[in-house]
């Protein structure tokens, strides 16, 4: 290489007690490109992210930037040498209006304003308070804030995981220009389309360490696959159409029924059944209601019109805890709502068995150590760091939050975007985990930002725009562009000519299809 | 480049032991317990004997079980400042209610105030949100109000220790304070509560992540509701023993306790911000404050030095405890 | 216009409040007059302080129990610096105060910052650690003050402008607050430092990561109470001529006022004003119970229930207001 | 029906002796006939606060203040403000500064200095005495410390074995004096101000040798001087009725009557029970029916005219 690296990072460790994050990474950036940074869960991503910016410090390690070896000791000190991250986390302040929050960071408040209209949101107002901001459009928030800076290294870690479609879409274009610039990005993410439509190399971290580095060129999915996991992984096609028919055996009711669901101005005269046995998949863009339906759904908040029915018999939840009775569950998409996170694992898992007044007397705990034990298995949940949640990495976190239902026997399961974040190796193993659960008679909504998953595991899509559902395909007929055309509110068959439908499939969607 | 890769390296005993010392907590506090009566023998040889071992856990256990209370009551990220009016409260109505009544109805009517505010504190903080340590300060207000105003009507029927409460207090048998015939099994109780139960797991999910636990199920109102009438419960039993020990119903009995009860249990390792912390090491905190309070009693030296060293070791303490604990 | 009512509306409210009692005090007293009015300015004085001193820290995401003892030990100092000292020495003697309490405060931010404890127990230890400094400064109540002090907050201030009658409803003592409290905050507030503090209370990971320096702003906050509770300390001194070094009742106080005027205790949000109309509201109840008479057991009773029932209602409103899709 | 409103402020509440003075106060406005209303401000503060409770009773436009100060000086400019508004000013169980301002008080000095003085005697003019003093910091423990001093420098073979604060609280006093009895350390008089049953309770409890204890007039002090066997000890008085006299002062000030002097000083009375005179004296004066936490002195001769049903009815004027 004739160009000298921007960023050069050797032997990195990090400990945390007895858990190694980190045993010798290395990263070396070089002007201008786009640099993923690829692993499994825990692997050591964020980890290695947070040394770079100061926010934690190494035990052992060697940073260089541009040649120098300088002292990043706190996220102030990463700022000032030219390196912005934008966590995975959100780190606006949560009772600061975006004003404020810009103003603290010292950030010209003029480009900002540029990058978030860029970034496609049109009609921010600034004096808003960032708690009541939603999560997606906090993350584009803090991209903005990051780049109006125009740091010389952007590091983002999983910047586009929970965000819908469209705005993951213009993050990226605005990534690949920020390398057409001259700049350097180090982009993390667990889905490979954004990896080989933007990025120039690829850096793998397994087990905290540096595994390979690889130049994007088509075709290098399965190496960096093989190096992120050490083994070679099948990528299955799970939605299985035998198991459908298993479920909706004739005559039965649907396990729920959503009549006319209306919810202020959110939710819009919803209707659809779910039947035992199948997966239904929700697609929508963000803030389309779906947060809302699920919410409703899941009893956290009542709607203000329609009827629910549970296996045939009208329900109303006024409090979680009722549609739990029902056997209805919520798995939100935000780990960290989920979980209780300086509790065990054992106790995350258990926590819906003492919840009603009857079950607040003593716990058998052998009983439940076996069905504990059991789920921790069947979803091999990571368990080195026995003890609190907050210590797995987030694959592992989120599949805690599902592995509760699974002990607890919940009949229906609403998954808020289950695989946010979540590496290759896992997504497959929830796949298959949910069409199990289908095979064994439950039921499934699944709410997803990826449309490659709706073809995944799901038997049939339903589409929510504004509110409304638009529409309700068979999982066959879901191919991308009817799934995006729906989500932008056209009924099938129309003819995409409004401006934003024109580029609806970006140019790398023909390699992601195969 | 790979040079520098940190194997792993032999762990040196000193990082063994502080790790065998982070996963069990309770060692180092009563390590510090224990430092702490040597100090006293040393100070004043011969003091460390069994009457004085007694007398310890006489007062120890009062401020323990209050001390269980806010660690109850932390462990969901609140407190509970209203303890001392309760304890209070129901003290003076037993003494007061003795004097013409039988000890059955006596002891209803001691608990009947404890009940009411308990419900109410888990009312205003379950229901209406207040945060619980203005609600608690608000009912103690109150409550310390309607003692004033009882007191006034009982001036004339005076007051009386019932013998049993006495002999609960103060006695000893073979060698061992009564109040453990009381306090043993109320802190069996609270351990196995908070380690085996539904409804303990509960308290330490409510506390760590509130919305989590709604999710999966969890009422919250019932769960602080209950909290808080637990606590006050306590608190009003707590009140009995201690009037038992004291002997004399003042209207501000068990209010010296408030403070040291929190102490205790942050001491014991409870955090104030909830999800964390257990009974085991609040009861060896109550018994560490109980012999500081000692050691600085026989002292020599003007009150003024006594406290400025009295809040120099709680500090001391503490932070020597955390940094033993938090290094994992 | 919705925006303010969620940001002020409580503040406006409290503004309300404040006014109706105002009313409410003119009727059960007709003669209720502009030097009552500066009674009432004296009397929030050292309240107000307590109450700010409180505020910045609580913002901060913290809690100070050391506003007394900070306020009593200024106090004593003060004192006992003037105790047959020339009217000019006091020139030094303020500025010395303040320092000190910035300091002190200061001390209090360090020691949470390196041992890491939480504030609420750093600051029960440092309150033993001022207490017994406070003793040691003066055994009991004494001292003086310079004359031209104690003559700053009596009478009223000659506004330009302004007819004698509406002069006469302006305390000294009413400016003195105002020009104290507000010629810090203001500033502060807008600055920097001040998105700092609201920062770390807010969110103290997510500051971190914004580049705040977390650990200097927690001193810096505790530095500012400090001050403002040297302001209160001084404010004793110079309405009684004296130092006492037991502490007054402006800890709790300062939390139910904190409360009352809209800031949660947890950090990041409200104001300061809030708190000071809460603390003018409180004193201004207890001018109405004494001017109705009432049983002074029941005005502690009234004065809990203003309290819990006052912050039931915020809770109750906010419940209510809640918007749509957001879960508690 | 009275033609006055008397003001009261106190700032100590829920201790056995401040709330006798308050009902002295009522049962005196009561018995007297004088008084329509009482106006009481009656709150745990500081010297700040009551100044607030002063100037909050000069805006409700009382004839007559009378105050039980939480510090002699620190309460001087209301007190002025006060008697510039036309109102009588009393001071009760503590000395002001403010000239204007009439005092009936208990000696506290002379209170410590008789006890201290008859203890000394009783232990032969020599040995180790414990001394368990009121509230580190407050103006009346540090009054009575100077008369414990004079005392002390009288007898110049007495040592103080050890000094304890029990900030006038039942509890710590107790948890005090068992950790001093546990040392073993040999003593040979208790001296305590005012929190004495519970010290006496100790010695009991845990079979120590009796010393003798002084202690101050309440009713449970009072009691265990009769019954417990081998106990030696006196109790001084310090009458919680002095609230009581001061609403008298106040009300013959008013009536015009004004005393000879500003100040008059209610001296304290030692009853003992080393001697048959004073075994009697202690019989006659205990009253098992009050609280352990009361004075039993519960009215004075010459200033109270209330019954004890009165006081203990606690009632005032319109009640
Ligand atoms: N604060 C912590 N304490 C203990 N262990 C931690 C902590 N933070 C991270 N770890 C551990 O370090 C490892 C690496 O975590 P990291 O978050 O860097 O993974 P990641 O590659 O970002 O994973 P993901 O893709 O799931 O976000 C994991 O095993 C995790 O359990
Ligand atoms: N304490 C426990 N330990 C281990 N497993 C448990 C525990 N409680 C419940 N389970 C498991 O969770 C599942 C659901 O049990 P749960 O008691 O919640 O069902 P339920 O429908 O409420 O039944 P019931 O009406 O009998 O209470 C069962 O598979 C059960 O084995
Ligand atoms: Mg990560
Ligand atoms: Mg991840």
């Amino acid at each position: 290489m004739t160009t000298n690296p921007l960023l050069d990072a050797t032997g990195v460790a990090k400990n945390y007690g007895a858990v190694a994050a980190l045993r010798n990474a290395s990263l070396s950036v070089l002007p201008g490109e786009v640099h993923a940074l690829m692993g499994a869960n825990g692997a050591g991503k964020s980890t290695l992210v947070k040394i770079l910016t100061g926010a934690i410090n190494a035990d052992a390690g060697r940073i260089l930037i541009r040649g120098k070896q300088l002292d990043v000791r706190s996220p102030a000190d990463a700022r000032r040498a030219g390196l912005l991250p934008v966590y995975q986390e959100p780190s606006l302040i949560p009772d600061l209006d975006v004003l404020s929050n810009l103003r603290l960071t010292g950030t010209p408040i003029e480009p900002f304003r540029a990058w978030v209209r860029e970034l496609g949101i049109p009609n921010l107002d600034i004096r808003d308070t960032a708690r009541d901001i939603p999560l997606a459009i906090l993350r584009v928030l803090d991209l903005a804030r990051a780049l109006a800076v125009e740091p010389d290294v952007l590091l983002l870690d999983e910047m586009t995981a929970a965000l819908p479609a469209n705005l993951a879409e213009k993050v990226l274009e605005v990534v690949r220009r920020q390398g057409d610039a001259g700049r350097s990005v180090i982009f993390i993410s667990h889905r490979f389309v954004e990896i080989s439509a933007l990025c120039d190399r690829a850096t793998v971290l397994r087990d905290g360490s540096t595994v390979g580095v690889v130049d994007i060129e088509p075709g290098i999915e399965e190496r960096i696959v093989e190096m992120m996991l050490g083994t070679r992984i099948e990528k299955t096609r799970v939605a299985a159409r035998s198991a459908n028919d298993v479920g909706t055996v004739g005559g039965r009711n649907p396990r729920l029924s959503v009549r006319n669901l209306q919810l202020g101005t959110k939710l819009n005269d919803v209707s659809f059944d779910l039947a035992n046995g199948e997966v239904v998949g929700v697609f929508a863009l963000e803030g389309q209601g779906q947060d809302e339906l699920f919410a409703a759904l899941a009893g956290s908040i009542r709607p203000t019109g329609g009827t629910i029915e549970v296996d045939g018999a009208p329900a109303k939840f006024s409090h979680p805890s009722d549609a739990v009775q029902a056997g209805i569950a919520y798995v939100p998409g935000d780990r960290t709502e989920a979980l209780a996170m300086q509790r065990s694992v054992r106790e995350n898992i258990a926590l819906p068995f003492s919840a009603g007044l009857r079950k607040w007397g003593p716990i058998r705990m052998r009983r439940e150590q076996v069905v504990v034990s059991g789920v921790i298995g069947r979803l091999q949940i990571d368990t080195r760091v026995l003890g609190e949640v907050q210590r797995l990495s987030g694959g592992n976190q989120q599949k805690v939050t599902i592995a509760r239902w699974i002990a607890a026997n919940a009949r229906t399961i609403l998954c808020f975007d289950p695989t946010r974040g979540i590496d290759v190796g896992t997504k497959q193993e929830i796949y298959k985990l949910l069409r199990e659960l289908a095979g064994q008679g439950k039921s499934v909504l699944f709410y997803t930002s990826e449309m490659e998953e709706v073809q995944r595991v799901c038997d049939r899509v339903i589409v929510i725009f504004g509110g409304r559902v638009v529409d309700t395909f068979p999982v066959e007929d879901a191919d991308e562009p009817t799934l995006m055309r729906a989500a932008y509110g056209l009924p099938r068959g129309a003819r995409a000519d409004v401006g934003i439908l024109a580029d609806v499939r970006p140019a790398s969607d023909a390699e992601a299809a195969s | 480049m790979t040079d520098i890769a940190t194997m792993p390296q032999p762990v040196s005993f000193g990082r063994r032991l502080k790790r065998f010392m982070a996963d069990r907590p309770l060692i180092p506090l009563i390590i510090l317990l224990i430092i702490l009566v040597v100090i006293l023998q040393i100070l004043r040889p011969g003091i460390v004997n069994e009457r004085w071992l007694a007398n310890t856990a006489k007062f120890a256990i009062p401020l323990a079980i209050l001390a269980g209370c806010q660690t109850m009551t932390m462990l969901t990220g609140g407190i509970d400042l209203s303890v001392g009016t309760v304890a209070t409260m129901s003290a003076f109505i037993m003494a007061t209610q003795i004097v013409n009544q039988d000890p059955t109805v006596a002891f209803l009517l001691a608990m009947l105030p404890a009940v009411l505010i308990g419900f109410v504190n888990g009312i205003g903080v379950g229901v209406f949100r207040v945060h619980p340590l203005i609600m608690t300060l608000g009912t103690s207000l109150i409550g310390t109000g309607f003692l004033q105003v009882y007191q006034r009507t009982v001036i004339a029927s005076g007051a009386k220790i019932p013998d049993f409460l006495n002999w609960l207090g103060t006695g000893l048998t073979y060698g061992f304070p009564n109040a453990l015939l009381l306090f043993v099994p109320v802190a069996v109780l609270i351990v196995f509560m908070l380690n085996r139960t539904g409804f303990g797991r509960l308290l330490y999910a409510v506390g760590d992540n509130e919305r989590a636990a709604r999710l999966s199920g969890v009422r919250y109102w019932q769960v602080i509701t209950a909290l808080y009438v637990l606590s006050s419960l306590l608190a009003g039993i707590t009140g009995l023993l201690y009037i038992g020990l004291i002997k004399a119903p003042s209207l501000s009995l068990a209010e010296p306790l408030v403070l040291p009860s929190v102490a205790a249990a942050v001491i014991g390792g409870t955090s104030i911000f909830g999800g964390r912390g257990g009974y085991m090491g609040t009861i060896i905190g109550a018994l560490i404050l109980t012999v500081l309070t000692t050691l600085l009693t026989i002292l020599q030296m003007p009150e003024g030095g006594r406290r400025i060293l009295f809040g120099f070791i709680v500090l001391f303490v503490t932070a020597a405890y955390l940094r033993i604990v938090e290094d994992r | 216009m919705s925006r303010f009512f969620r940001n002020q509306g409580w503040v406006a409210g409290l503004l309300a409040l404040l006014i109706f009692l105002f009313v409410i005090t003119k009727l059960i007293q007709p003669g209720y007059g502009s030097g009552d009015f500066g009674s009432l300015a004296r009397a929030v004085l050292p309240y107000a302080f307590a109450v700010a001193a409180q505020t910045v820290v609580v913002i901060a995401g913290g809690i100070d129990l050391t506003v007394a003892a900070m306020m009593a030990l200024t106090s004593v100092t003060a004192a006992s610096m003037m105790n047959g000292a020339s009217e000019e020495y006091a020139l030094f003697v303020v500025p010395f105060v303040l320092a000190m309490g910035l300091v002190l405060g200061a001390l209090n931010g360090v020691l949470i910052v390196v041992t890491r404890v939480p504030d609420i127990v750093v600051t029960l230890a440092t309150l033993f650690v001022l207490q017994g400094a406070a003793l040691l400064v003066l055994g009991a109540p004494g001292g003086a003050a310079a004359e031209w002090l104690k003559a700053s907050v009596i009478g009223t201030v000659p506004v330009p402008g302004l007819p004698d009658w509406a002069d006469a409803w302006v305390p000294k003592a009413l400016v003195l607050l105002v020009v104290c409290l507000f010629i810090i905050w203001i500033p502060l507030r807008r600055s920097r430092l001040g998105l700092s503090i609201y920062a770390i209370g807010s969110n103290e990971l997510a500051a971190f990561r914004s580049g705040v320096p977390v650990a200097r702003t927690r001193i810096i906050a505790y530095a500012l109470s400090g001050l403002f509770a040297a302001m209160g300390g001084l404010s004793l001194t110079i309405s009684t001529g004296i130092g006492a070094p037991i502490p007054g009742p402006y800890l709790l106080a300062s939390v139910a006022a904190v409360v009352l005027g809209g800031v949660a205790l947890g950090g990041g949000k409200g104001g300061l004003l809030g708190p000071i109309i809460a603390v003018f509201v409180l004193r201004l109840v207890r001018t109405d119970l004494t001017l109705l008479a009432i049983d002074p057991n029941v005005t502690a009773i009234i004065e809990g229930l203003i309290m819990v029932a006052v912050v039931m209602f915020g809770a109750f409103i906010t419940i209510r207001g809640r918007p749509v899709g957001a879960t508690p | 029906a009275g033609k006055y409103t008397i003001g009261i402020s106190n700032t100590v509440q829920g201790n056995g002796w401040r709330e006798e003075m308050i009902c002295a106060m009522k049962a005196q406005a009561l018995a007297s006939g004088e008084v329509a209303k009482l106006n009481i401000a009656h709150r745990n503060t500081d010297a700040a606060g009551q100044l607030e409770d002063i100037r909050n009773l000069i805006s409700a436009k009382v004839n007559a203040i009378v105050v039980n100060p939480a510090d002699p000086a620190g309460i001087k400019a209301g007190l002025e403000e006060a008697t510039k508004a036309g109102i009588v000013v009393v001071a009760v169980d503590q000395a002001v500064t403010e000239p204007s301002a009439y005092i009936i008080s208990n000696n506290q000095e002379q209170y410590a200095y008789l006890g201290a003085k008859w203890l000394f005697q009783q232990m032969g003019g020599k040995g180790e005495v414990f001394y368990m003093r009121g509230a580190a910091g407050a103006s009346a423990d540090s009054d009575r410390d100077k008369g414990f001093k004079k005392a002390l420098a009288e007898f110049p073979d007495v040592k103080v074995a050890q000094e304890v604060f029990t900030g006038w609280q039942q509890d710590q006093a107790k948890q005090q004096i068992l950790s001093f009895l546990a040392t073993g350390t040999p003593i040979n008089g208790i001296w305590t101000s005012g929190i004495d049953n519970v010290i006496v309770d100790a010695l009991v409890e845990q079979q120590a040798p009796m010393v003798p204890v002084v202690g101050a007039d309440n009713a449970g002090f009072v009691g265990q001087l009769n019954t417990v066997k081998g106990l030696v000890g006196a109790a001084v008085t310090n009458p919680g009725s002095i609230g009581g006299a001061g609403v008298t002062l106040a009300l013959q000030i008013l009536d015009g009557k004004k005393p000879a002097q500003q100040t008059v000083l209610v001296n304290p009375e030692l009853w003992e029970n080393a001697t048959d005179a004073g075994k009697a004296k202690l019989k006659s004066a205990a009253d098992p029916s009050l609280s352990p936490e009361w004075p039993v002195s519960i009215s004075i001769p010459e200033w109270t005219t209330y019954t004890k049903d009165q006081i203990v009815a606690c009632k005032g004027p319109g009640e």
